[in-house]
Order: C-alpha cells, then structure tokens, then sequence
C-alpha cells in the first residue's frame, strides 16, 4: 500500500522549545497507529505536525503526498484532526455548529442529521449552545463533525477523553469502519492499548522523538525508528 | 556572506571602504555646510540644516521601501536572507526618520516659531511613518516562533512601505494647509554650492544607509546563526528530559532510547 | 470563493447576534464619547461641531479595534481556528469574510454614531452622497486592514497591545482624509471633500488587495 | 462516621434547563465514592452544587454542615474541586500559579515544592508559562494544586483525562492518602470503575437524579435513593 | 482581609507585566490616540487645547475598557474564578485587590497620557493639585465601578443586557466632572475646578462601597 505519512527527521519547536526533536516514522494507507507516551513527549505536536498546522525547522517530511515545507495549504484540507480543545463556536448551538462547518466542507443535510443521530446529538441538544453542553457532549459534537468532513486522515487526540461507554463504542466503531473505507487513523491517547483491530501498530513517543518500534510491525515493511 | 561565517566581526573590505570613505565625506560635509556655502536669504544660518535633513528624509523612504521589497522577497522565496535585509533596513531607517523629525524641529524653532506644528501634513505624516516603524520592530521583537513572527512582519512592512508614496504625496494632496518646504529642489532657484552641498549630504547619507545596512545585516544573519547553533543544545536537552521522566517513572526500564 | 466568504461572514454576524458583544457592550462606548465631548465642549457648540468629524473617526476607529479583537477572539478562544484552517476553506475567503463582517458590523455603529451626533450636536448636513461615499470608503480600509492586523497581533501571547500599535498608524493617513470629507460634508471646513475620495479608495483598495494576498502566508503558520 | 454531603431531592437549574432533577444522596467522612453516568447526565453538576458554586431551586442540602441555600460562600474554603478545565493561568508559570494560590491557601514553600515533585513539575516544567503546558501538564499542575490546598472534601471531575499511566498512579496514591486521612473523595469518571480500594461506592446519575444505588452498600447505612 | 486583597493584585499586576499591557506598550497606543486626534481638529490649537481635558479622560476610559476586559477575562478565560471563589479569599478581598490592581495599572497609564499630552498639545497646568487630586477620585470611580461592572458583564449572575443601564450612568457624571475639573485646572474653563471634586469623591466612595458589597452577592451565584 501507498505511505501517507512520511517524516524524516522532522525537528518542530513551540517557543523556544524544542517538542519534536527528529521524528522519522513512515505510516501506510489504512493504518491504525496508536501513539503513546509520557504527558509532554509530543504527541500532540506530533499530529499537529501532521495535519500542516505546524512549521518544521528542519527535516523533511510528506503528508498525502504533500510536503510539509512548501504545500502545507495543499493539505491541509485532507486532514481531520480532534484536539485537546473541541475549536467549537460556544456560542452557536450545536446545529448551527455542524451546519456551517457542513457547508464549509460541502457536505449535505443527510449527512448532518446522520451524524448527529449517530452521536445522540439530536433532538433537544440540536438548539443547546455548545458552551452550554456538557464536557462528553461537547466531545460528540466534535466528533460529529469530523464524520461529516470525511477526510482521509484522521489525527485523534485523546479522542475517548469525557466520553462515556456507549460514546468509546461509537468512536470506535466509527474509526473501524472508516479504515475499512481506506482511511488511515492516528490515536494519541493514554486511555487504551488497542482498539480491536489486529494490524494496529504502536509508536512510543518520549523526548520528541519516536522511541520504541513496536515488537509487532503490522506488515514487514522498514518503518524506521 | 560566506564571510560572515568566519568571522567574528561584521567588518570586511567593503565596509572598511566604506567607513574610509565616511570619515573623509563628514568633515567634508561639515565644512561645505558650515563654512563654504552661502547663507539663505530668508532662512539665514538655518538653513544648513537642509544638507542633512532632506537627504536623510529621502533615504528613511529608501530604507522604509528596502523593508518592503525584502518583506515581499522574503514571502515569496521564504529565504531568510531577504527577511533580514528587511530587519536591517526597517531599523535603520527608523534612526532616520527620527532625525529627520529631530532635525525638523530644530529646524522649524526659528524659522516657524514653533517646534511643532499640528496642522502640518509632512510633520504629521512622518511621525506616522515614524510609529509605523515603531509598531514593525516592535512585532520583531516579541518572543515567538521566528518563521511566524518574520511572516507577520513581512506583511507590516509592506504596508509600511506601500503607505510611502501616500505619505510623499500628501504635501500635494494637503496642500492648502502646511507650513512645511514644498520641492524647493525642483525650483531650481538653489545657488550652485548650495546644491552642490547638498547633493555632497546625499552621498553621505547614502553611504552611512549602505555601511549600517551592511554591518545591521550581518549582525542579524550571525543571530539566526548563533540561534540555528543552538539548536543541538536544546535537543540534547530534550532528549535527556524524555530518558529522564522514564527514570522517574518506570523506573525498571532501562533503555529509553534506540 | 465568494460562496465560502459569505459563509464565514454569515457566520460571524449569527455569532455576534447570538453573543450581542458588539452591540451591548461596543456600541454603548460610542454614545458615551459623544455625550462626555458634549459635556466637555459645551460652553461653545461651534467648537464641538468643528470637531464633530474628527470626533467621529476617531470614535469609530477606537471601537473598531475592540470589533476586531472580537472577531479574532471567536477565532482563537477554543481554537476553532484550526478547524477552520483545516477546512479547506481559502485563506483568501476566510480574509474577505470577516472583512465583510466587520464592515457590516462597523457600518451599523457608524449609523448610530452618526444619527447621535447630528441630534446631539445639532449639526447639519449639506452633502449626504459625500457622507456615504467617505464612509464606505473609510470603512473598507478600517475593516480591510483590521482583519489583517487582528490576525497578526494575535496568538503571540501578546494580547491586545500589539494591535493598537500596529494598527493606528496604517490608518492614519485614511482618518484624515475622512475627517477632511467629513468637514466639507458637514460644511465646517472650505476644503473639496471630494478630493479626499481618490486617498480614500486607494488606501481602501491598497490595503484590501494585500491583505487578500498576504493573509495566506500568516495562517499559514497561525 | 458523621455525614459530610446530604442533598435531599436537590433541583438545579443551569439557565432553563434542570441539570439535576432531584437529586438525593448521603455521603459519610472518608468515604470514596464513584459518580458515573452517561454524558450530559449531570454529574458535573453535581460535583458544583456540593461545591458550592451552584444556587440550588428547590430542595434542601447539606455539605459539612453548611447549609446549601445559606452559607454556600462559607462552604467553600473547604472543598477542592478539580473541573474539566484547569483554571490555571495562562500567562503564569508554573511556579507561579503555584505560589500564588500557596499564598491564598496559606500552603508553605515546602509544601509547594513537595507537591511539584510528586507531579513530575520540577525543573524546567517550573518556568513554563501554564498556557504552554501540554494537557497532561496542565492537569498535573490542578492536581498539585488541589494537594496544596488540604481541604476536606475532593471533587474530581475526570480527574484521569489527559494522564499519562504513571499521572493515574499519583493520583490514585493522593487519593487513598487523603481518604486514610479522613478526606471524602468523590470522583465522576467514565475512565475507572474502581480506584483499588475496596470499600468505595458508585452511584449511577441518570437525567439528572440518581437512579441506582450500588449492590455493595459500604457502610449499612441508610442511603436512600 | 487586606493582606488577601493585596495578593491578588500582586497576581493581577504579574499577569499583566507577563503578558506585556506594559508601559512601554502602552505608551504608543495612548500616543496614537493623541495624534490622530491632533490632527483631525488640525488647523487651530486653541480647540485643540479646549478638547484636551475631555480627551484626556475619553481615552483613559476607553483604555480602562481594554483593562477591565482583560481584568476580568484572567478570571474567566479557564475558570480560574471557581478556584477563586473556593479559595477561602472573601469576595471583598477579591473586588479590593482587583480593583487596586486595575487602579494602579490606570494611573501609570495617566501620568504617561499626561506627560504626552502636555507635550504634544502644548498645554500649561494652573494648578498641579486640581489635577492630581481629581485625577484620583476620578480613576478610583473608574476603577471600582469597573471591577463591578466587569463580572456583571461577564456573564456571571445576571444578564448582560444590564450593562450598559448599568454603568454609563454611573461614569458619565464622573468622566464630566473630572472634565471640567481638568478643564479648571489648564485655566481653558472658569469653573471652580475643586467644587467638582466633592462630586467626584462622593461618586468614587459610592461606588467603592457598592462594590465591596454587593461583588459577594454577584459571586456566590457565580
Ligand atoms: C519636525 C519637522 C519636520 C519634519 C518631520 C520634516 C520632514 C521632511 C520630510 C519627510 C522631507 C522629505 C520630503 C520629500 O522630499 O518628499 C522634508 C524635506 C524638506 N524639509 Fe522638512 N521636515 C520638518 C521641518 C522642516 C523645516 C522646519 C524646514 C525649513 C524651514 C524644512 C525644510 C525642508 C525642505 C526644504 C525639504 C526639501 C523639500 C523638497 O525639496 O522636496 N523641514 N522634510
Ligand atoms: N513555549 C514553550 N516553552 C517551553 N516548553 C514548551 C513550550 N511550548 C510547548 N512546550 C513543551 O512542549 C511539549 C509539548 O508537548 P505536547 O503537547 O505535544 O505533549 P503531549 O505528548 O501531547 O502530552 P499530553 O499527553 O500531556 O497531551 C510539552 O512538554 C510542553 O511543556
Ligand atoms: N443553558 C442550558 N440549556 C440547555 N441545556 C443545558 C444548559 N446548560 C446545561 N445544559 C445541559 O445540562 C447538562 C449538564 O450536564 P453535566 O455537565 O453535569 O453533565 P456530565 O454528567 O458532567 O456529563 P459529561 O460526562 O459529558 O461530563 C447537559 O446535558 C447539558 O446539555
Ligand atoms: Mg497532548
Ligand atoms: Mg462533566
């Protein structure tokens, strides 16, 4: 299958800071790539990184296909990404939310109620301020979106925090059925250690730097540490 | 700029040509400004002051324009060489455009009366131009992350700049209202020495723009340069942070690294 | 493109309806300008009415840096804006959308600084079309360079000072000139307030084209 | 053990809508009860109001004798709450939020250090301003600060979000400290079903009111439902 | 309870010297100010001297808008205000020490519009005591009026759309009395500067008062 993700030594500094300190991972079409590591390793630099949202001091790398020095614009668009911070306007209700990301991303009416009715998002919440809702609901909603977006990578960042059992089954499910269609999915998340699936693969992420290829590699190609 | 890297100063044989060339061109100045060139009939001794302050009002626009060029360079190449041109040059043209005000105002105590004038459109606008300036080296200054602050600062100064001719024109554009010279260089009404004086200060000041330019740039390329070496530093650091919050934590692993 | 921009404008007007920051808490500063220069001035209603254009610019400039830093604030508060940047959407339209939008939103507070004044002030208007035209002129640049200005102060762990800063002197040149208009609409000064329309629109259509193309490079890097 | 949280039939609005519908509950010293509960099902809520932080509509309660309706303002100096979001400052350091709230506490330098240590924010985490901390950071930091400040009753909401494996394992020790101690702990979370201690609680929250009462009632009291 | 008041405003003014609302960014911005409206009242500077005191307190209040904004905001921005209000620091402690806080940071912002403004507008002070002494009660007014006014705002307890009943009245007669008590002071009016400062002393103990008794009520319902 084709690489998606290519970093080579790719060094990022927040500030003064250096957070990634040379990344070099190779990530296939279709993966499930699990992320881990201590609070502070990266991690979510690293997805940041990713999805064109951060400048690379040195190193090279390509997402997509698109390098990340010069054609970050480019890619962007291809990209979901759930952060730490849901990034939804707290003043819109939940359906203004999703309808205007919706015509951002031309998706239709169907595929919004779809969405929210997968979630448990309709109904009464539809017409809640997103910066009424609670912590977990919030967390649907952002998750909402990401469906409607269809992007074909998806950049996870704890995306079980807040969520209840039936909300960790949904996600799960949702990104199964995803990386059936092609998509290929990055998990940060201290919560779990797998999500069902057998040719998942792990990275350790410590000091800003990949540390530890999994003892499983998912399928014999050289992913380099 | 090879040179740069081998050296400690920021001095090489065009600079020292130039700095030479300062030291003969400003006593030069001095005395055809003092002593040789004739006073002005309505302006008397004052208007000495015109050989330094016009040529370093046209050379801030020089300055403020390079900013802009080396802003628009630098978006468009993205090469770090450009972006500090452009910081040279804004800061310098900054010292200028100070003078510029400075020397107007002392300029103006006799001859208007007054060191400050209001309803003035050229003071008013330099002055703009002046905090402008103000506001771009106050953006390079803040701490953040250096490719986004230069981008940021690119757009600042190319709008400084595209303001210039819109701050030139206004004398024209206010005309019914200023105290302030229009082109009395165009009238053509000027003794010879006198503008011989002058054009003498315009090669001065551009000499002294082109030497500060030249030392300003390289003083900035060697920061980035010093900055670009600490780098390993820092990821060492980091590193050694990551085997540490191992230790801390598991404390039976052993190997964080490899 | 125009479609996309239309959305972010669309957008932030239902956020500003829904949050009313900008009226409830922006506008009100307005009036009270107004009235503290009556109160001040008052002895000689000449004078106030000469500064009456000036007045009215800087008035709608000083609120306009609190509209601006409004609209970046929906942006950064809970980073929608990497959703946004993520979208798809061009940089170029998210730029002209919220251009619209504050222009929109500053139009409406000029009506009602406006109205204010003339009553307040008992001022009155020998050319409404010289008004209009300065006022949509001037309101384009403010609005134009704003938005860009919004995004360059923000998200340097500055806060609000930058803004100020960096944003009052681009402007300058474009008050006086609206002040000029002003003045000879009103009547108080013997200027061609015509004249002043060729400084506006190039200022506005200057600053409007670099924003259109620079905008880009500087969410680039957010 | 003396009763420290009584609510009986507590009704909360938040804005129109009843976040808690009737709540009734009776909690002893040192107890450590788990509140789960789908999202939205107002366990956040919950923790605020026995907080103090929320006016009740109808009902009557009690938290350390304190009279909810009455003396809400006097209630809280004793309690620690740790919310969805940190409350830290973002322009502050680490070590400045930390000394800061020390000083509203009335907490020593020792007690500060000793608290950033055993969160791993030492060094050069100290000189962080807080809005440059990643998630775990952050968390750790609240935490460090709930320790400083001694008080008698925690309220967790999802103390574990955003925690690294070892972050979980300090906050389980602090909390089976604190509880030896005699602290009342309790704690909403989707991520644990029990924190390893045997005489702990659940109580199952459900459209704002508490529906089941736990099979393994701890003490043989009477907690009604 | 002074000593907890004092702590916040130790933290309040921290927080600002990090995040850079420092004088020497302040300086330009209060400048700026100044400059334009120098040259938008252009040709005549005796009304340019007239409007002085009337500027001087427009753009303090306009400035103390920006503070009170970000005073509150530091609360509000992450909820660090439940960890306030559970920290055991009395509510009056609390609306003390910010509203020190903001008056500490208001008044270095007036001694640089001052100096500025003298400056620039080429004005003579009459009477040094006139304007240190309205100076004062006038920003105290501001500022506990301000604290006050800002957690209404903010959404906190009651509806926002009681803001603006709320605090315009309540600074417009100060704001007028601090102006003609300058005015007195510069000699541009010949009021008697100090009759106004009875005024202005019962407005800013009024509010002081107001504010340290009912910022409880307001907090407890968070
Ligand atoms: C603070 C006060 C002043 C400022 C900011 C100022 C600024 C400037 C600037 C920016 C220029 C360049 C204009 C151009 O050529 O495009 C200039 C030119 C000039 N200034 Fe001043 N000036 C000031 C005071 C004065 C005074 C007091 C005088 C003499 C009475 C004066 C005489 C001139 C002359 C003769 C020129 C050359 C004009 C030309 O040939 O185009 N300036 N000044
Ligand atoms: N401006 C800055 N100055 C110093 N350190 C910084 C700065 N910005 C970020 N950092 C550090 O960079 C790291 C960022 O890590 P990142 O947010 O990617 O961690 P993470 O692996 O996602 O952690 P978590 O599990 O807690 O979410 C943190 O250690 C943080 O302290
Ligand atoms: N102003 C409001 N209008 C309508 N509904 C509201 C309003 N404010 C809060 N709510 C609702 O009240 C409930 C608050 O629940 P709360 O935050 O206590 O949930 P929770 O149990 O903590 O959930 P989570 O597990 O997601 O954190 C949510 O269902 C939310 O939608
Ligand atoms: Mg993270
Ligand atoms: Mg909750």
């Amino acid at each position: 299958m084709s690489t998606v993700i290519n970093l080579d030594q790719s060094i990022v500094f927040l500030g003064q800071f250096p957070a990634l300190t040379g990344v070099t991972m190779s990530i296939d079409q279709g993966e499930i790539v699990l992320i881990k590591g201590p609070n502070g390793a990266g991690k979510s630099t690293l997805l940041h990184l990713c999805a064109g949202l951060l400048p690379m001091r040195s190193g090279t790398g390509t997402v997509l296909n698109f390098d990340l020095q010069r054609q970050r614009m480019e890619l962007r668009p291809h990209i979901g990404l759930l952060g730490h911070r849901t990034g939804l306007y707290p003043d819109l209700t939940v359906k203004e939310n999703m309808k205007f990301w919706a015509s951002a991303y031309g998706s239709n009416d169907n595929e919004i109620d779809k969405a929210m009715a997968f979630f448990g998002l309709s109904g009464r919440l539809e017409s809640v301020r997103s910066q009424n809702l609670s912590e977990g609901q919030r967390r649907r909603t952002a998750f909402a979106l990401l469906l409607i977006k269809r992007p074909s990578i998806w950049l996870l960042d704890e995306p079980y925090a807040g969520l209840d059992d039936n909300g960790r089954e949904l996600v799960n499910s949702c990104i199964l059925q995803a990386v059936e269609a092609g998509t290929t999915v990055l998990i940060a998340s201290h919560q779990i250690n797998n999500i069902g699936k057998s040719d998942q693969r792990t990275l350790q992420v410590k000091g800003g730097r990949i540390t530890i290829e999994p003892e499983e590699p998912s399928k014999g190609d050289d992913h380099v540490s | 700029m090879q040179s740069t890297e081998k050296q400690e100063f920021t001095t090489s044989r065009g600079t020292r040509f130039m700095g030479i060339s300062l030291l003969i061109g400003i006593p030069t100045l001095l005395i055809f400004a003092f002593l040789l060139s004739p006073a002005d009939d309505n302006m008397d001794d004052a208007v000495r002051l015109i050989y330094v302050h016009v040529p370093m009002a046209i050379f801030a626009y020089v300055a403020i324009i390079t900013t802009g060029i080396g802003s628009v360079f630098f978006l468009w190449k993205k090469s770090r060489w450009w972006d500090t041109v452009a910081h040279a040059s804004a800061e310098i043209g900054l010292i200028l455009c100070g003078l510029v005000l400075i020397t107007g105002s002392i300029w103006g105590r006799p001859t208007w009366n007054t060191w400050w004038e209001w309803g003035d459109v050229r003071l008013v606008t330099t002055l703009v131009l002046f905090l402008m300036i103000l506001g771009y080296l106050a953006l390079r200054q803040v701490p953040a992350n250096p490719e986004m602050r230069a981008k940021r600062a690119s757009v600042v100064g190319i709008i400084a700049a595209v303001n210039i001719p819109i701050i030139n024109r206004s004398v024209e554009w206010w005309e019914n209202n200023t105290l302030h010279q229009k082109s009395s260089l165009t009238d053509g009404k000027l003794e010879n020495l006198t503008l011989f004086t002058l054009f003498l200060g315009f090669i001065v000041v551009g000499i002294s723009y082109l030497w500060l330019m030249t030392h300003r740039f390289r003083v900035g390329w060697m920061t980035t340069e010093i900055e670009t070496a600490g780098i390993a530093e820092l990821i060492e650091e980091r590193l050694n942070e990551g085997n540490s919050t191992v230790v801390n934590s598991q404390p039976q692993q052993k190997d964080g690294t490899k | 493109m125009f479609r996309d921009a239309w959305l972010v404008t669309k957008k932030d007007l239902l956020i500003e309806i829904r949050s009313r920051i900008v009226i409830n808490q922006i506008a009100p500063y307005t009036l009270l300008i107004l009235v503290l220069f009556g109160f001040a001035l008052d002895a000689d209603t000449e004078t106030l009415r000469d500064t009456g254009p000036g007045l009215f610019w800087v008035s709608t400039l000083l609120v306009a840096i609190l509209a601006i830093q409004r609209s970046v604030d929906i942006e950064t508060s809970d980073s929608a804006i990497d959703r946004l940047m993520l979208s798809g959407i061009s940089p170029t339209s998210i730029y002209i959308g919220k251009t619209i939008g504050l222009y929109i939103q500053l139009i409406i507070l000029e009506v009602m600084l406006f109205i204010v004044m003339v009553v307040l002030f008992d001022m009155s208007v020998e050319s409404y079309p010289l008004i209009i035209a300065s006022a949509i002129l001037t309101t384009l640049a403010i609005s134009s360079s704003g938005t860009l200005y919004g995004v360059i102060a923000s998200g340097l762990g500055v806060r609000e000072t930058l803004l100020p800063v960096l944003f009052l002197p681009v402007l300058a040149p474009a008050i006086i000139g609206a002040t000029r208009a002003f003045g000879d609409a009103f009547g108080r000064v013997s200027s061609d307030g015509w004249a002043w329309l060729g400084l506006l629109s190039v200022i506005a259509i200057v600053y409007t084209l670099v924003g259109m193309l620079t905008y880009g490079n500087i969410l680039e890097d957010t």
